[in-house]
């Protein structure tokens, strides 16, 4: 078994629901809904993401980049005397270096983002969890994982039944091929 | 009408039920590595091309070595080599003119008038001589035809042969030996100093400097005022 | 509570002290959101109509891409360039398609800073349209040039030339720029459809539909901790998509700008190129949303007040493109220099004064008919403008480029351009190429970004009321939004 | 020996070193186009040069094998001839007489491995002096033009039969040993006019053997007025010989004597010479012309006039010389006080005239007066009077001898008609299609049973003779000829004849009984008989043989100065005939021959036909000319197709509104509109031979002109499209500014009046530190004064850069190629206007404004400053085309080098690369030459000297207006030129630093008389023009 899930279709009561499961100290859950809602990150506990960082890393790669290759093409490697202009000059250098510096900043927070994310990731118990579908859609889910040290078959099923949700499912970690695989 | 069904559906708030006609795709496992393998299948078909490009595609592998068999199988292992002809018997105006010239068939007369007479080789050549119908020799060093060479300043200047023409005097069929690309050109314009030798040593195939030859380079430089250009215009003109 | 009607339409225009616009009319749901929407996704024929719009479109990139074999087998001389009028419709078209190319990203990005929430419902298509609208700009650079089998040279690749390129030509940062400029908008627009291509995947009856769905959906479960992440990285493309779209036209308009022929040697050109461009852009948005919100049911999402708000922006737009008109005489005036202000006086009443003043009717009159709000909302009305306002840039773009190059500094060279049969089947064919991108688009791809436009209904505030745009995090709600949002329930 | 550059005759070699090619659809083009029929023109008669041509074309072709580019041979010479390097071009002396003017200029011939390339003057002669003209650079082209007839043709009941030289000969021994039983009794034979000793030995020779054999003269632009005139003045007919060099007041009455005359070269640059712009050292230049020529834009005072009147203007001026001013009347005047007296009321009086009286008496023996050879013989006969009694014979003229001419081509047709002549052999010419239209030639030559037409092509003559002989082209044959002050010149081939023609000599000795004559031979032994070896047997005198030799070097042999004769006047009556002068209701036509295409032996060349007329910039086409009042007094616009009618015949012209054009007059040119000649020039422009009658050859009064309706599309270089008012003005208010002038007197006082004529601006600074140039530092100076818009310098520039030709719809889109280009401005009152040319190519800016937008750095600054463009870098985004002020740059829209010959090919310039298609082009200082000559002395271990290193166009500019060197080099005389205060920056306002500048033109007007157009002279306060 992959974990426990309970169906909201209402995010105000996921919200409520949400800082529950926190409450009851669980670490391996999550919740799972068609858009963003505000006030989650909050009942969740959820810190703040390093992504910025990475992309600001990614901002000063592209702009050194960009200006150590300008430098080195045109006033290094073949100088050459055109319109007699200085071999480098920074105001001639500057859009290319910013569009450099845009590009590696926005590769980073996209690559970034998705691979904090452990996405792409097709394969996942969720997905073939036939009611989960509408988690995409106009449900609400909150799941605990049941590798959660707090996790207990029962207590953990009566605790998700008490936070006023549709119905209580099991996820299966495989439903065809070899059962239970791990 | 459109509306009306917007309105409808938006009323029902009858939910997506999965419809049993169509079974659920499921990803299998493995599939989680198709991201991981994307990346690498990106990253290394682009290194590839990289390899490929600048070390497949390269001149070096295309030009040279290129040996055409010639209408006359002349020899430079023989003449250049073991009977120690120098270069400007028969390239006679390397030395004032762009071109060095392929020598005419009474210059090889001059010998063969007299030896191997009747060589079967040699046929081409007694003809070109008696008809006057040259001998269609098949170019080897060949620069592209915007790129102007001109073998008399180099000559002058110190370069010798062996610097771009390799070994000559160990070829029994004349092989290209340098890439003779842009770059390589450049390579020497910039730092002209290790081709450089005595003018009187041009043409010894065999010379070596009893000295550092940068050092004697630099000092050649100096003294002729060899300092090569490397503006577009030395080449294309 | 009672609505304005017009033509059987809810009117949403209305400023109502006090209470926010509604975005999301009908009581739409979560629910009827996601039919509605992936409805047009999922019917299994679209209308005729479709059907013959793209036999049309295919037909004219098919006309386009034969254009270019001719171009590419004969020579720049297909077309009608010469000497001194070195750059023609080619240029132009590029020009004119880059500036289209701007008002997705502009919606999505600048609108999204300032927290405007009526983006949401229009984002994804202008997304979509500036992809397109960039794709089809790319084309020309490539080929205008006159050995197209070494336009590779314009990027900095090692060779055995020994040879870069060189970082002072204006050309090169278009390069740069414009290659930026499409890879950030493909990653924005793409970041921001992967949770509607999940709901398409759970949505999807057939086993295909799932799996290139799901492929490209890459395993999206709505899992609150990735919203988390992809809200910041969201807002963080749309804080780099922001400089980027000022800085794309700016570029573009250095080419002229950084030149020395009179016309074109101007500083007014990059904010003027950028003005002009998201005027542009807004009205070829309009001129494909005002159809498909008809067609495809989109009304309760696509509203008046949408509309009326790009109105307004084009209005505002047009007025400052119109100053930078004025701007440009009076500098080339008051700036005392014989060539420049002959090049402006030769633009308006010299051989291509017909041009001029197609643009000026165009660019600079009727959109100030968009005070008038009868005008700026009514739709047939609208629609009309927004055709004119494109003819009249992409007339801007063929003043600026070949009136200055016609007669510049001697009168001995001074030539009069025409273009050929090829330069208009050219031009034509890239709109065919642009329209069947959209056509495909529409047909394939959800046209609203839902998960957007659920998180602005009064459903998915955690405290009742509407929500605020994702990303939007300490916004204060209102009180009164608070009791609306009770009452709902 | 063929080498790397052979094969980039074809342009290809220059695609195959890009890899990139590969896949473009250029490359399978090529494929498809690799393997043309080979060479034109038959194996037969291999010589060496002509086997090197052949493999240096197949190496050339031998196409896209193997994987590798192409492989290419290495072709040897059996046996190198003496003195002689592969790669390197050789120069040979020889020496063209252009047609009609029957004196040869001397040429020196640029030959690369056996295959002559371009054609420059003769430094060494005095009459030629390096210079070259249009017509004579570009007849090269001829050489290799492909549709030169192949082989004889003889006609067998109207079927064209090829034959070979030798059945001509068994044909000839027969017909003409028959001829000789009967003393050549009605045998004639029909020539040009030539100078050519030679010729005049085997006429002789002929005379000898047809004694009775009859000699007549065919030129249609010939001198017989001239020759008449002086035959009246002097008693035999002599040409006049100025010495522009001692005069200081020039009358030229319709003579254009700085471009058509037939000393035009050496006066050009003695009246250039004479220009220095210092008090009492400048030369004034009066001219009265119908249409506009080279010689009346450099005029000081410019009287247009109507053709017929302007030798009553010379009438006028006889009157006020010796009537008013008090000059003597000479001895054998011809004409007495009270006879001229009777002239007054009949001639028009201008205020010019009076002006250069005064200028003329007041300059005994500094004055000139030359009149044109369509002026009557009375007109020449009255200049005569005039220089003898100004003192200007023996100073500023003197008179060569020349042959009276025979009978011409109306006393040929007439004994055609009687049947006096059986046998017709014509030497030269075309008569069929050069006659006067009223002249039926091809009915009377019907009337001959055996015709024979030596010439070049299969023209409309040789359709109607029984005997087409191909002629050889004066590169591949041996002659000689007389330069105009009777020195002889030699006539050597460069290369063998490409068909197997024979020249005109090697034709007259075969019938006069020798069976295989030898150019060489022939012109030898004239040469031992006259000038090389006073009469004693070759081998007997030593001296002879180096004589030869020289004379082949040098091309010449000098005349000594006392061979120019004064000959004494006769007396002959001077009688004046006054013609009315034309109106608007009663037109006058002018028929002159085309300043490009002569009287059309030049249609087939294709640089002269895409060169711009001087005066109306057209391409490809000749036009009828009319004033701006005129065309509006007739209702006629710019571009209309006109019917022209002048006795009783017709023939449809476009017009063209020409400004300063003589009033009530139309101008029409012979030379275009052929339908016999080759592909190049087959139907372009308008026969005007088909308004030609004999009576009147050069026109007349009595011009019916009548619109068609139709429209017709010219294709000019310059003012593209009709231009509207706005455009007009602006053009207006530019000119001053770009081509800046003043009167003599305004630059003396204000020699600084150039920095006044420009944008007013803030001092230029660049925001980093310009580079400086240390070594040489190459730039050019173009004094306006001096340049007389020749169009000598395009047609050098495009012989040795190879740049080609695109055509009349091309030019019609402004895509002519040249390199440099001859921008014409009138300005002022257009009946009359200041005309102002200026050379402009790439000037080789400092700032280049090309270089900074290239994104590839195909254009880039060389150390020497010169702004290298490098085609094969070259993407073609037109983006330096569009940067540049000058708009210098050419860009091959299509691959321009496909469209000409494999044997045209054979004589691109090897030493310059071929541009293909999709690359930019333009001006390179020709960078070729400042290279050969760098490595030469570096080589020889010295430096650069100044001069070493010449463009073409200074080359062969008749002026030295183009002086090119070394600016670092203060001596050097581009730089001294430049130090002129009169030079000035062409838009210098951009700080873009041009090397090349200009010098103010200044013109040297009558102080009384109020010089026209001269708000365009002197600058009115600071008003801001331009640059």
């Amino acid at each position: 078994m992959y974990g426990l899930v309970v169906e909201f279709d209402d995010p105000r009561r996921l919200v409520a629901a949400c800082a529950k499961v926190r409450e009851a100290g669980y670490r391996r859950w999550d919740a799972h809904t068609p858009f963003p809602i505000h006030g989650m990150d909050a009942a969740m506990g959820i810190r703040g993401t390093r992504l910025p960082w990475l992309v600001l890393a990614g901002g000063a790669a592209g702009l050194g980049a960009a200006l150590l290759m300008i430098w080195w093409m045109n006033a290094v490697d073949y100088p050459l005397n055109i319109s007699g202009k200085p071999l480098f000059g920074l105001p001639a250098a500057i859009p290319v270096a910013f569009e450099m510096t845009v590009l590696f900043s926005a590769f980073a927070a996209f690559l970034g983002m998705w691979i904090a994310n452990g996405l792409p990731r097709l394969h996942h118990p969720l997905l073939q969890h036939e009611p989960f579908r509408r988690a995409t859609s106009d449900r609400f889910f909150i799941v605990i994982e049941s590798t959660d040290p707090r996790f207990d078959p029962q207590a953990t099923r009566a605790l998700l039944a008490s936070l006023g949700g549709l119905a209580v499912t099991e996820v299966q970690e495989q439903i065809h091929e070899e059962g239970a695989g791990r | 009408m459109a509306d009306d069904r917007s309105r409808t559906t938006g009323a029902s708030s009858d939910p997506v039920r999965p419809d049993p006609a169509s079974e659920r795709v499921r990803f299998p496992r493995w599939s989680n590595l198709l991201g991981p393998a994307t990346a690498v299948v990106a990253a290394g078909g682009l290194l590839y091309l990289v390899v490929l490009v600048t070390l497949v595609f390269h001149p070096r592998n295309s030009a040279i070595g290129y040996a055409p068999a010639q209408p006359v199988p002349f020899s430079h292992a023989l003449h250049a080599g073991e009977l120690g002809l120098d270069c400007r018997y028969c390239h006679t105006t390397v030395e004032h003119a762009a071109q060095a010239s392929v020598p005419t068939a009474e210059t090889c007369m001059n010998c063969h008038a007299t030896i191997f007479t009747e060589s079967a080789k040699l046929l081409l050549v007694r003809e070109a001589h008696a008809t006057g119908k040259a001998i269609p020799w098949i170019r080897v060093h060949d620069v592209p035809d915007y790129a102007y060479f001109d073998h008399s300043a180099h000559v002058r200047a110190g370069v010798g042969c062996v610097s771009c023409h390799g070994r000559i005097d160990r070829m029994t069929v004349v092989s290209q030996q340098m890439p003779l690309t842009m770059s390589w050109c450049l390579d020497c314009h910039r730092r002209p100093e290790p081709h450089l030798r005595p003018p009187d040593q041009v043409t010894r195939m065999d010379w070596t400097p009893d000295e550092d030859p940068s050092v004697l380079g630099r000092r050649l430089r100096d003294v002729h005022g060899i300092n090569p250009s490397t503006d577009c215009t030395t080449c294309h003109r | 509570m009672h609505r304005a009607i017009v033509l059987g339409e809810h009117d949403n225009t209305a400023y109502v002290p006090g209470r926010p616009t509604e975005l999301i009319l009908d009581g739409h749901t979560f629910t009827s959101v996601t039919d509605t929407v992936c409805g047009i996704v999922e019917t299994p024929r679209p209308p005729r109509a479709w059907y013959i719009a793209f036999a049309v479109t295919v037909s004219l990139t098919v006309m386009l891409f034969a254009m270019l074999y001719l171009l590419i087998t004969r020579g720049i001389g297909v077309w009608g360039v010469n000497s001194t009028v070195g750059w023609g419709w080619a240029i132009v078209n590029f020009v004119f398609w880059v500036g289209i190319g701007h008002a997705g990203t502009l919606i999505s990005a600048i609108l999204f800073l300032l927290r405007q929430k009526w983006r949401t419902s229009i984002n994804r298509f202008a997304e979509a349209m500036t992809i397109f609208a960039v794709v089809c700009a790319g084309i020309f650079p490539a080929i205008h040039v006159g050995r197209v089998w070494a336009v590779h040279w314009l990027f900095p690749l090692p060779n055995y030339h020994a040879m870069w390129p060189n970082f002072r030509s204006p050309l090169l940062w278009d390069v740069f720029a414009v290659g930026t400029y499409a890879t950030v908008s493909l990653l924005f627009w793409y970041t921001g459809m992967v949770p509607d291509l999940a709901t398409l995947r759970d949505r999807a009856r057939t086993k295909w539909r799932q799996i290139i769905y799901g492929i490209f959906a890459i395993g999206w479960r709505g899992s609150h901790r990735h919203w988390h992440r992809f809200e910041k990285a969201y807002l963080i493309l749309a804080g780099l998509a922001t400089p980027l779209v000022l800085s794309v036209h700016s570029v573009v308009s250095f080419d002229f700008a950084v030149s020395i022929i009179p016309g074109w040697h101007t500083t007014i050109f990059p904010p003027y190129f950028v003005a002009g461009a998201v005027f542009s852009g807004f009205a070829m948005v309009g001129t494909l949303l005002v159809p498909a919100r008809q067609w495809f049911g989109l009304k309760p999402f696509i509203t008046r007040h949408h509309l009326d708000n790009m109105n307004k922006i084009i209005l505002a737009t047009g007025s400052m493109v119109g100053y930078a008109y004025a701007m440009e005489f009076f500098i080339a005036w008051y700036g005392g220099n014989a060539f420049e202000s002959f090049a402006f006086v030769n633009r308006a009443f010299g051989p291509y004064a017909w041009a001029y003043w197609i643009m000026i009717s165009c660019n600079v009159i009727s959109p100030q008919l968009f005070w008038f709000k009868r005008i700026r909302t009514s739709l047939p009305a609208m629609w009309i403008i927004y055709i004119f306002v494109n003819i009249g840039m992409w007339f801007e773009r063929f003043v600026i480029t070949v009136t200055s190059l016609s007669r510049d500094f001697l009168p001995s060279s001074w030539a009069y351009y025409k273009p050929t049969t090829v330069d208009i089947l050219t031009f034509a064919g890239s709109f065919g190429l642009f329209f069947t991108l959209v056509l495909l688009f529409v047909r394939y791809l959800p046209m609203v970004a839902m998960a957007e436009v659920k998180t602005v209904m009064p459903a998915a505030s955690a405290h009742g009321g509407p929500a605020h745009p994702v990303g939007d995090y300490h916004g204060d709600i209102p009180q009164d939004d608070l009791d609306r949002g009770k009452e709902a329930h | 020996m063929t080498t790397a550059n052979d094969a980039n005759l074809t342009g290809r070699g220059y695609w195959r070193s890009l890899q990139e090619l590969a896949g473009s659809p250029e490359f399978r083009r090529h494929l498809d186009s690799e393997f043309p029929d080979g060479i034109d023109g038959p194996a037969a008669g291999f010589s060496r040069r002509r086997f090197l041509q052949i493999m240096a074309a197949s190496a050339a072709m031998a196409g896209l094998t193997g994987c590798r580019w192409p492989q290419e041979r290495i072709i040897p010479f059996a046996a190198r001839p003496d003195g002689f390097t592969p790669g390197k071009t050789q120069q040979f002396a020889t020496a063209l007489e252009l047609p009609g003017l029957a004196t040869g200029a001397a040429l020196l011939v640029t030959s690369y491995d056996g295959r002559p390339i371009k054609v420059d003057g003769n430094p060494e002669h005095p009459w030629s002096l390096g210079a070259a003209s249009a017509q004579m650079q570009a007849s090269v082209l001829d050489v290799w033009n492909v549709d030169r007839s192949r082989s004889p043709v003889r006609r067998r009941d109207n079927q064209e039969v090829r034959a070979t030289w030798n059945d001509f000969a068994t044909f000839a021994a027969g017909q003409f040993d028959a001829l000789a039983e009967r003393d050549g009794r009605g045998l004639a034979f029909l020539a040009g006019a030539s100078s050519s000793p030679t010729r005049a030995r085997l006429r002789a020779q002929l005379a000898a053997r047809f004694p009775s054999a009859l000699w007549f003269r065919h030129e249609p632009a010939g001198d017989h007025e001239r020759l008449a005139g002086a035959a009246r003045a002097f008693g035999r007919s002599y040409r006049d010989l100025t010495h522009v060099e001692h005069a200081r007041v020039i009358a030229d009455f319709d003579a254009d004597l700085l471009h058509a005359h037939p000393a035009a070269l050496r006066n050009a640059r003695m009246f250039a010479r004479g220009r220095r712009p210092a008090r009492d050292q400048m030369n004034r230049l009066y001219v009265f012309e119908s249409t506009l020529s080279p010689t009346g834009a450099a005029a000081d005072h410019r009287i247009p006039l109507p053709r017929t009147q302007i030798s009553l203007a010379l009438a006028a001026l006889a009157v006020e010389v010796f009537l008013e001013r008090g000059v003597a009347l000479p001895d054998g005047a011809g004409i007495s006080r009270g006879e001229l007296a009777g002239w007054r009321d009949r001639v028009p009086a201008l205020p010019a005239i009076a002006a250069l009286a005064e200028d003329l008496a007041g300059r005994r023996g500094q004055g000139l007066v030359v009149v044109g050879d369509r002026q009557p013989a009375w007109a020449h006969h009255l200049a005569a009077v005039l220089n003898v009694a100004l003192g200007n014979v023996g100073r500023t003229v003197t008179f060569v001898p020349a042959a009276a001419p025979d009978a011409d081509l109306t006393a040929l047709v007439d004994a055609l008609q009687a049947g006096r002549i059986d046998t017709l052999v014509i030497l030269d010419g075309n008569p069929v299609a050069t006659a006067p239209a009223d002249l039926d030639v091809a009915a009377a030559l019907a009337r001959a049973t055996v015709t024979i037409h030596l010439a070049d092509r299969l023209d409309a003559t040789s359709e109607r003779c029984l005997w087409h002989l191909p002629r050889a082209h004066y590169l591949e044959a041996w002659g000689d000829a007389l330069a105009v002050d009777g020195s002889l010149l030699a006539v050597q081939p460069l290369i063998e004849p490409l068909h197997g023609g024979r020249s005109e000599l090697e034709l007259m000795a075969l019938l006069a009984g020798d069976p295989a004559p030898r150019g060489y031979d022939l012109v030898r032994t004239t040469f031992h008989q006259g000038a090389g070896g006073r009469g004693q047997a070759p081998a007997a005198s030593p001296s002879f043989e180096a004589n030869w030799r020289r004379f082949l070097h040098d091309g010449f042999t000098a005349v000594s100065a006392a061979a120019a004769q004064t000959p004494a006047l006769t007396g002959a009556g001077l009688q004046l005939a006054a013609a009315a002068a034309p109106n608007y209701e009663n037109l006058e036509l002018v028929i002159a021959p085309d300043p490009r295409l002569g009287d059309g032996r030049f249609a087939d060349n294709a640089w002269l036909q895409e060169l711009p007329d001087f005066a109306t910039k057209v391409v490809w086409d000749n036009v009828a000319a009319l004033s701006p009042a005129t065309a509006a007094a007739l209702r006629v616009a710019h571009g209309d197709l006109l019917e022209l009618e002048f006795a009783g015949q017709r023939q449809r012209m476009p017009a063209y509104v020409l400004p300063g054009h003589g009033a009530a007059t139309v101008t029409v040119t012979l030379g275009h509109g052929r339908r016999d000649c080759g592909r190049v020039g087959r139907g372009v422009g308008h026969d005007a031979y088909a308004l030609r009658v004999a009576a009147a050859p050069h026109g007349g009064i009595g011009l019916k002109i009548t619109k068609t309706g139709h429209r017709y599309a010219l294709s000019c270089t310059q003012d593209h499209h009709a231009i509207d008012p706005i455009g007009y003005q602006e053009r207006e208010r530019r000119v001053g500014s770009l081509v800046r002038q003043a009167d003599l007197d305004h630059y003396l006082a204000h020699p600084d009046f150039v920095d006044h004529l420009g944008v007013h601006h803030p001092p230029l600074v660049s925001l980093w530190t310009e580079k400086g140039y240390t070594g040489h530092k190459w730039g050019m100076a173009i004094d306006l004064s001096v340049c007389i818009g020749c169009n000598a310098c395009q047609v050098a520039c495009q012989a040795e850069n190879n740049i080609p030709v695109v055509g009349k719809d091309e030019v019609g889109r402004s895509r002519e190629m040249s390199w440099i280009r001859i921008d014409r401005y009138f300005q002022g009152d257009p009946e009359n206007p200041e005309i102002a040319a200026q050379p402009i190519a790439c000037a080789h800016c400092e700032l280049a404004p090309c270089e900074q937008v290239c994104p590839v750095a195909a254009t880039v600054h060389t150390e020497e400053g010169l702004n290298a463009m490098v085609y094969n870098r070259c993407v073609g985004t037109r983006y330096c085309a569009n940067n540049c002020p000058y708009k210098v740059r050419r860009f091959n829209f299509f691959d321009n080098i496909k469209q000409i010959s494999e044997t045209e090919k054979m004589r691109l310039n090897p030493q310059v690369t071929v541009r293909s298609r999709g690359v930019m082009e333009k001006c390179t200082y020709c960078v070729q030459r400042i290279e050969t000559a760098r490595i030469a002395a570096k080589n020889e271990r010295r430096p650069l000297r100044d001069g070493e290193i010449t463009p073409a166009c200074a080359q062969t500019c008749p002026t030295e207006a183009i002086v090119f060197g070394d600016l670092n080099d203060p001596q050097s005389r581009v730089s001294r030129a430049r130090a002129e205060k009169r030079s000035y920056d062409l838009l210098a306002y951009l700080n873009i630093k041009p090397r090349t500048s200009y010098l103010a033109r200044i013109r040297n007007p009558h102080p009384r008389l109020a010089s026209h157009g001269e708000e365009a002279g002197r600058p009115s306060g600071h008003k801001q023009t331009g640059a």
